[in-house]
């Protein structure tokens, strides 16, 4: 195994290429959550483990029924489902076994379900080809890039709560405005990793 | 005033709702990946608005068409089985018609079938409406999403390339960035704070509630 | 060696030469003698006297109600004419005891107590609750009520403040140069109430020549030794000062007790060295006037009651350009609407500011967090966020800022270039929330 | 008794405590900080000719127009004489490549004034450093003339100067051995950057300069020390660990004094609004700023990477607000005395 490759992989999908501020995936949740510290944190907790065990899962789906059965071009279906059973089955499975856990991140699981992120990770990992390390290490640096894109954008938003902006930059528009301005110094990454 | 015409105004109703009031970027801010990730130039924008609308409008018909035979408790896994059955056919039928577009916004054809303002109008609207007001609620919010993504995209082709679809228009130095990441957030923020200045004074106003 | 201190802090220009010089001499009699029945905090005083009674100088007038309270003295010999509502420096109404003054100067009878040192500490603490003694630095808590800690609290230390940290003001200063056996008297006298052996005076570095008579002073006193600290504003607050005397921590939000300390300024040491060997109520106080507005600064031994502009009046008067009037040192007192009050047992100074040394911002800039309050915030706060959140009106997030730990020294607001009224926006949110 | 005067009551002013103030102000702070910069200013003009002074000119006076119209655009109080905006427009013109075309600086100090400061609620409020938004923007929108650098001539002409390659752009593709053709040996190499008569943008290419300004500002108590000496300490740690073939070969010297470290070091990364308030934060701020600047150097995609780092680090001051808080008196003690129990 490589370990620089998994490494590049981490550093370019969590930094060079973050999903939200290069790929623009995921900001529903990402403006609807770091509103507060709290909730993007937990956020992050989640969303990172289940995008890790999504992509796992639909890795193992797709290379070992989708491709010996023909039916790669049911892929939106099948990885869609893959994800809605893992969040159902992962909301059931904590709520009995881990109580205290599912308090603190269960209201997060609920949301996951129809997040454009979870599903990208899969399809991009077929697409681009990668293995099973791989595309754990894949999902891994995609999740920690959106949890550091949220913890950010959350300390700005809390620190801007205490600032005049302009009417009609209120709440979303400004947070655009500070995605931009995030994204414009992530720039900085560019060209980091060439893979 | 007859029936007809009294259902003739609650379509236009509904229509304008999709555009105006409930528009799905700029004011419920739903779906906004693609309003970034396709709008770099205007035939992306062009056909993934186009894609959004077939899937919602026909998302909404079959729902509506169906929804006696759903029972409530399965209804969302059948919902989520109906969009991605759609989003699948869009997505196969984008990539044989148009390679060259499909190569910029095929992952966000896929993604389609995450927008939640397509399950949440499937929920909300059509698993209560006959076929025909599904349909055009469907049209309502799918042209919605679609102006806002033709208008996103021409304002970041035209400054950020000084191009409308692919034709130069302006003979200057174009802001570049603006067809870039960061300046797809600026003008997506800029845009929906224009909207928001808008609809605070014009069409608030005069009868049609928030 | 470097001289004692603490983190942080300001050099804001002392002032003190312009009544330095000044020995304290007693101020005139006040032909009408107005004295608040609530000089301390704690519970104001009942009346202990009767619209056309006479009073003889030192007669209780107010008894206090409960422990926390303490009772208050006749300053002159006369007739009570009547109880009125007169403004305190706070800006509060409280009521007060009118005395026609019949110029006899004539005392009550006073218990003598050469041999004071050999009473009890029970018998001396008694002194000190009759006497009406409270802490004359400003904060006016009753003397007493420091002086019992209880017993899960051991003390091992006193500590005298002379260090007289506020701009202008002179009163500890030359009580030291003038009295120093009477401070030393008091803090031995303190020390037995408490029971401990170690006695400490903390003095700042630029007043060399106390320093001086205060060593000498103490040289038969192997107990007590002399602090001499860094010129640095707040020294003078009690957390600072122990942590420069003895290097102790006062826990967050504790008093020195909590740290084994009791802590005494000049002023009440002195009251309490005339209650134990004099039996003599506290009924006169020094008080600094001076400032740039003030003809004739002085130090001025002034009777409790006595009206502020006749203490003015007293020491020339006002210039013509006084803009404000405060009553305690610059940075910590309170500025006065009216010179028509008493002063009273917590008057250390009454200052008087023309325009040029006052900054009286009407607006204020936005907080760019240049840091500089956070520097000199002795309390190792960040009253930058404070005064941010106080001002947007999130109180309840004030207190994630250490809200309740800050003291209002206002040295935050002293360097703020944005001319932020930081203390004031701090007091806001302390008065919006719980803590 | 009447030949005492009493003021009229009215007359007499209350406010809260305390009652006396420091002379210190805002506008003090950035009127000095520009002053600071006129070193640099005055090296720029004798390399860089008129042109360069006109852009920076015309830089400083777009960010107080753009200013002084949003504010009475918004109906907000003008408080463009608070300097703000002045020292924006200046560390703006000073970034720029001294051979722009007039309309740069425009856009530039718009971006910078309205895009990153006023909409965020103006001075005090932004998240990032108006002057580095500015040229990141400028950079991103027009990458081919945002990296045309002009020949010093040291000459008062250079309307059409030759272009030449920074240092650290001849560092990046062709590596240390074509540096060191160009300026024949070491020492010379570390003069002629140390007096600025290398290519770079206007103001960035004269260490010294800049450095007498910053150790003016630090000797004055406007900057501390902590920022620059982190921040330069940890780039140079870094540039002579990762900077050459093998470990421990690089040279710290070279990356210490060419591109625009030390500007940045000085005068952007010691921003107040923008870098953490409590000591030790702005510690981890310059250590942040150091590693990212060499970080994208020596492995990123531009040759320079003094902005990005601190544009980066700007996103990450208010975790680093929240994380470092000062140690509040008496708090230890409490918690050591908790431990115990």
């Amino acid at each position: 195994m490589d370990f620089g490759k998994l490494f590049e992989l981490v550093v370019s999908s969590s930094l060079v290429n973050n999903y939200v501020f290069t790929m623009f995936l995921g900001l529903c949740i990402f403006f609807g959550v770091t509103k507060k510290m709290e909730t993007s944190i937990g956020m992050s907790i989640t969303f990172t483990t289940v995008m890790m065990i999504s992509a796992a899962l639909s890795w193992i789906v797709y290379k070992f029924i989708m491709v010996p059965l023909n039916i790669e071009f049911l892929l939106i279906i099948v990885f869609i489902g893959i994800v809605a059973g893992l969040v159902q089955g992962s909301d059931t499975v904590m709520r009995k076994l881990a109580p205290d856990l599912y308090n603190k991140l269960g209201i997060y699981l609920a949301l996951i379900s129809t997040n454009c992120i979870i599903l990208a990770v899969p399809l991009q990992s077929v697409g681009n080809k990668y293995n099973f390390i791989e595309t754990i290490a894949f999902a891994f640096g995609s999740g920690l890039g959106f949890s550091l894109a949220m913890i950010i954008m959350a300390s700005i938003r809390e620190k801007l709560e205490l600032a005049d902006v302009p009417v009609p930059f209120r709440g979303l528009p400004m947070a655009f405005v500070i995605t931009g301005l995030i994204a414009l110094a992530f720039t900085g990454f560019s060209g980091l990793i060439t893979l | 005033m007859s029936a007809a015409g009294e259902e003739q105004i609650s379509y236009w109703e509904l229509i304008r709702n999709g555009i105006l009031k409930e528009n799905t970027i700029f004011r419920l801010a739903l779906s906004l990946c693609p309003a970034i990730a396709v709008t770099n130039n205007l035939k992306n924008g062009f056909f993934m608005g186009v894609a959004v609308v077939v899937v919602q409008v026909m998302v909404n018909l079959t729902i509506s068409a169906m929804r006696n035979f759903i029972h409530p408790r399965i209804r969302l896994p059948i919902f989520m089985l109906v969009i991605s059955g759609w989003v699948t056919i869009v997505n196969l039928v984008m990539d044989a018609a148009v390679p060259d577009v499909y190569k910029d916004v095929g992952l966000y054809i896929q993604l389609i079938v995450a927008f939640a303002s397509i399950l949440a109008r499937a929920e909300m609207f059509a698993s209560k409406n006959s076929v025909t007001p599904s349909v055009f609620d469907g049209i309502g919010m799918g042209t919605g999403f679609f102006i806002a993504l033709m208008i996103i995209s021409f304002f970041r082709e035209v400054v950020g390339k000084g191009q409308v679809w692919g034709i130069p228009i302006i003979d200057a130095k174009p802001l570049l960035i603006l067809i870039l990441p960061a300046g797809g957030f600026f003008a997506v923020g800029i845009l929906m704070a224009a909207f928001n200045w808008m609809y605070a004074k014009y069409f608030s106003s005069g009868g049609h509630s928030h | 060696m470097a001289l004692a201190t603490f983190k942080g802090g300001i050099h804001p220009p002392d002032k003190k030469e312009l009544s330095k010089q000044r020995s304290i001499i007693p101020a005139k009699s006040p032909k009408r003698a107005v004295i608040p029945l609530s000089q301390h905090i704690g519970a104001p005083c009942k009346p202990a006297v009767t619209i056309g009674q006479e009073v003889k100088k030192g007669e209780v007038i107010g008894s206090p109600e409960g422990f926390v309270s303490s009772p208050v003295h006749a300053s002159v010999a006369g007739k009570v004419t009547g109880f009125i509502e007169c403004p305190s420096a706070t800006g509060r109404m409280v009521q007060a005891v009118v005395i026609e003054n019949n110029e006899t100067e004539e005392w009550t009878v006073l218990k003598d107590n050469p041999d004071y040192l050999s009473l009890s500490a029970e018998e001396l603490r008694a002194k000190v609750k009759d006497a009406g003694i409270v802490g004359m630095g400003g904060a006016t808590f009753p003397t007493h009520v420091k002086l019992s800690p209880p017993k899960e609290k051991p003390i091992d230390v006193v500590i005298l403040n002379g260090a007289e940290c506020e701009p202008y003001l002179t009163a500890d200063y030359r009580l030291m140069i003038e009295k120093p056996q009477d401070v030393v008297g008091g803090l031995k006298v303190i020390m037995k109430i408490v029971g401990v052996t170690k006695g400490f005076i903390g003095i700042e570095a630029n007043k060399p020549d106390a320093v001086e008579i205060m060593t000498k002073a103490v040289a038969d006193e192997p107990n007590i030794s002399i602090v001499t600290c860094k010129v640095m504003y707040p020294q003078g607050a009690e957390k600072m000062l122990i942590k420069a005397c003895v290097d102790r921590e006062v826990p967050a939000r504790g008093l020195p007790m909590d740290c084994g300390v009791v802590c005494q300024n000049i002023g009440t040491a002195v009251a309490i060295y005339e209650a134990a060997r004099f039996g003599k109520p506290l009924i006169e106080r020094v008080v600094t006037v001076t400032g740039e507005g003030i003809n004739e600064p002085k130090n001025l031994m002034v009777k409790i009651g006595t009206l502020i502009s006749d203490v003015v009046a007293e020491c020339g008067g006002l210039k013509d350009n006084t803009a404000k009037v405060i009553s305690g040192g610059p940075m910590m007192g309170f500025a006065l609407f009216t010179l028509d009050m008493p002063v009273t047992k917590g008057t250390s100074g009454i200052l008087a500011l023309p325009e040029s040394e006052v900054t009286h911002v009407d607006k204020f800039g936005p907080c760019i967090r240049c840091g500089r309050c956070i520097e000199v915030c002795p309390m190792g706060l960040i009253p930058s966020m404070l005064s941010v959140t106080a001002e947007k009106g999130f109180y309840e997030d004030a207190k994630a800022y250490n809200l309740y730990d800050c003291f209002e020294c206002g040295t935050c607001t002293y360097v703020c270039p944005s001319k932020r009224p930081i203390v004031h926006l701090v007091r806001l949110a302390k008065s919006q929330v719980k803590p | 008794m009447d030949t005492v005067r009493t003021p009229k009551e009215q007359q007499l002013i209350i406010s809260a405590s305390p009652h006396i103030r420091s002379d210190e102000s805002t506008g003090r702070i950035m009127w000095t900080v520009s002053a600071a910069l006129l070193p640099a200013t005055i090296m720029a003009a004798y390399y860089f000719g008129p042109y360069a002074i006109f852009l920076i000119a015309l830089t400083v006076v777009s960010a107080v127009g753009f200013e002084y119209l949003y504010q009475r655009g918004m109906n907000k109080e003008v408080t463009v004489t608070d300097g703000s905006a002045v020292l924006t427009g200046l560390l703006l013109g000073l970034n720029l490549p001294p051979t722009v075309p007039f309309y740069i600086p425009l856009v530039g100090s718009a971006v910078a004034v309205v895009l990153t400061k006023q909409l965020f609620g103006g001075l005090g409020f932004n998240v990032f450093n108006p002057a580095l938004i500015g040229r990141a923007f400028l950079l991103i929108s027009f990458p081919k003339l945002m990296t045309i650098y002009a020949e010093p001539t040291a000459q008062f002409v250079s309307m059409d100067a030759k272009t030449a390659a920074t240092p650290l752009g001849i560092l990046k593709l062709d590596g240390i051995g074509k540096l060191m053709e160009v300026y024949g040996d070491q020492m010379t190499m570390y003069s002629q950057l140390l007096i600025g008569n290398c290519a770079g943008s206007i103001g960035e290419t004269s260490a010294i300069a800049i450095l007498i300004g910053g150790l003016f500002l630090m000797f004055r108590g406007y900057i501390s020390w902590h920022i620059p000496v982190s921040f330069l300490g940890s780039a140079a740690v870094l540039a002579w660990i990762f900077g050459g073939k093998g470990f421990f070969t690089g040279d710290p010297i070279l990356h210490l004094l060419s591109g625009g470290l030390m500007l940045g070091a000085f005068f952007m990364a010691t921003d107040y609004v923008t870098s953490p308030s409590v000591k030790k934060g702005q510690l981890v701020f310059g250590v942040g700023c150091g590693f990212l600047t060499m970080l994208i150097r020596l492995k990123g995609g531009y040759p320079e990477g003094v902005m990005f780092a601190i544009l980066i680090m700007n996103c990450f001051t208010p975790i680093i607000d929240r994380s470092f808080k000062s140690e509040v008196f008496g708090a230890v003690k409490v918690k050591k005395e908790a431990a115990k129990q």
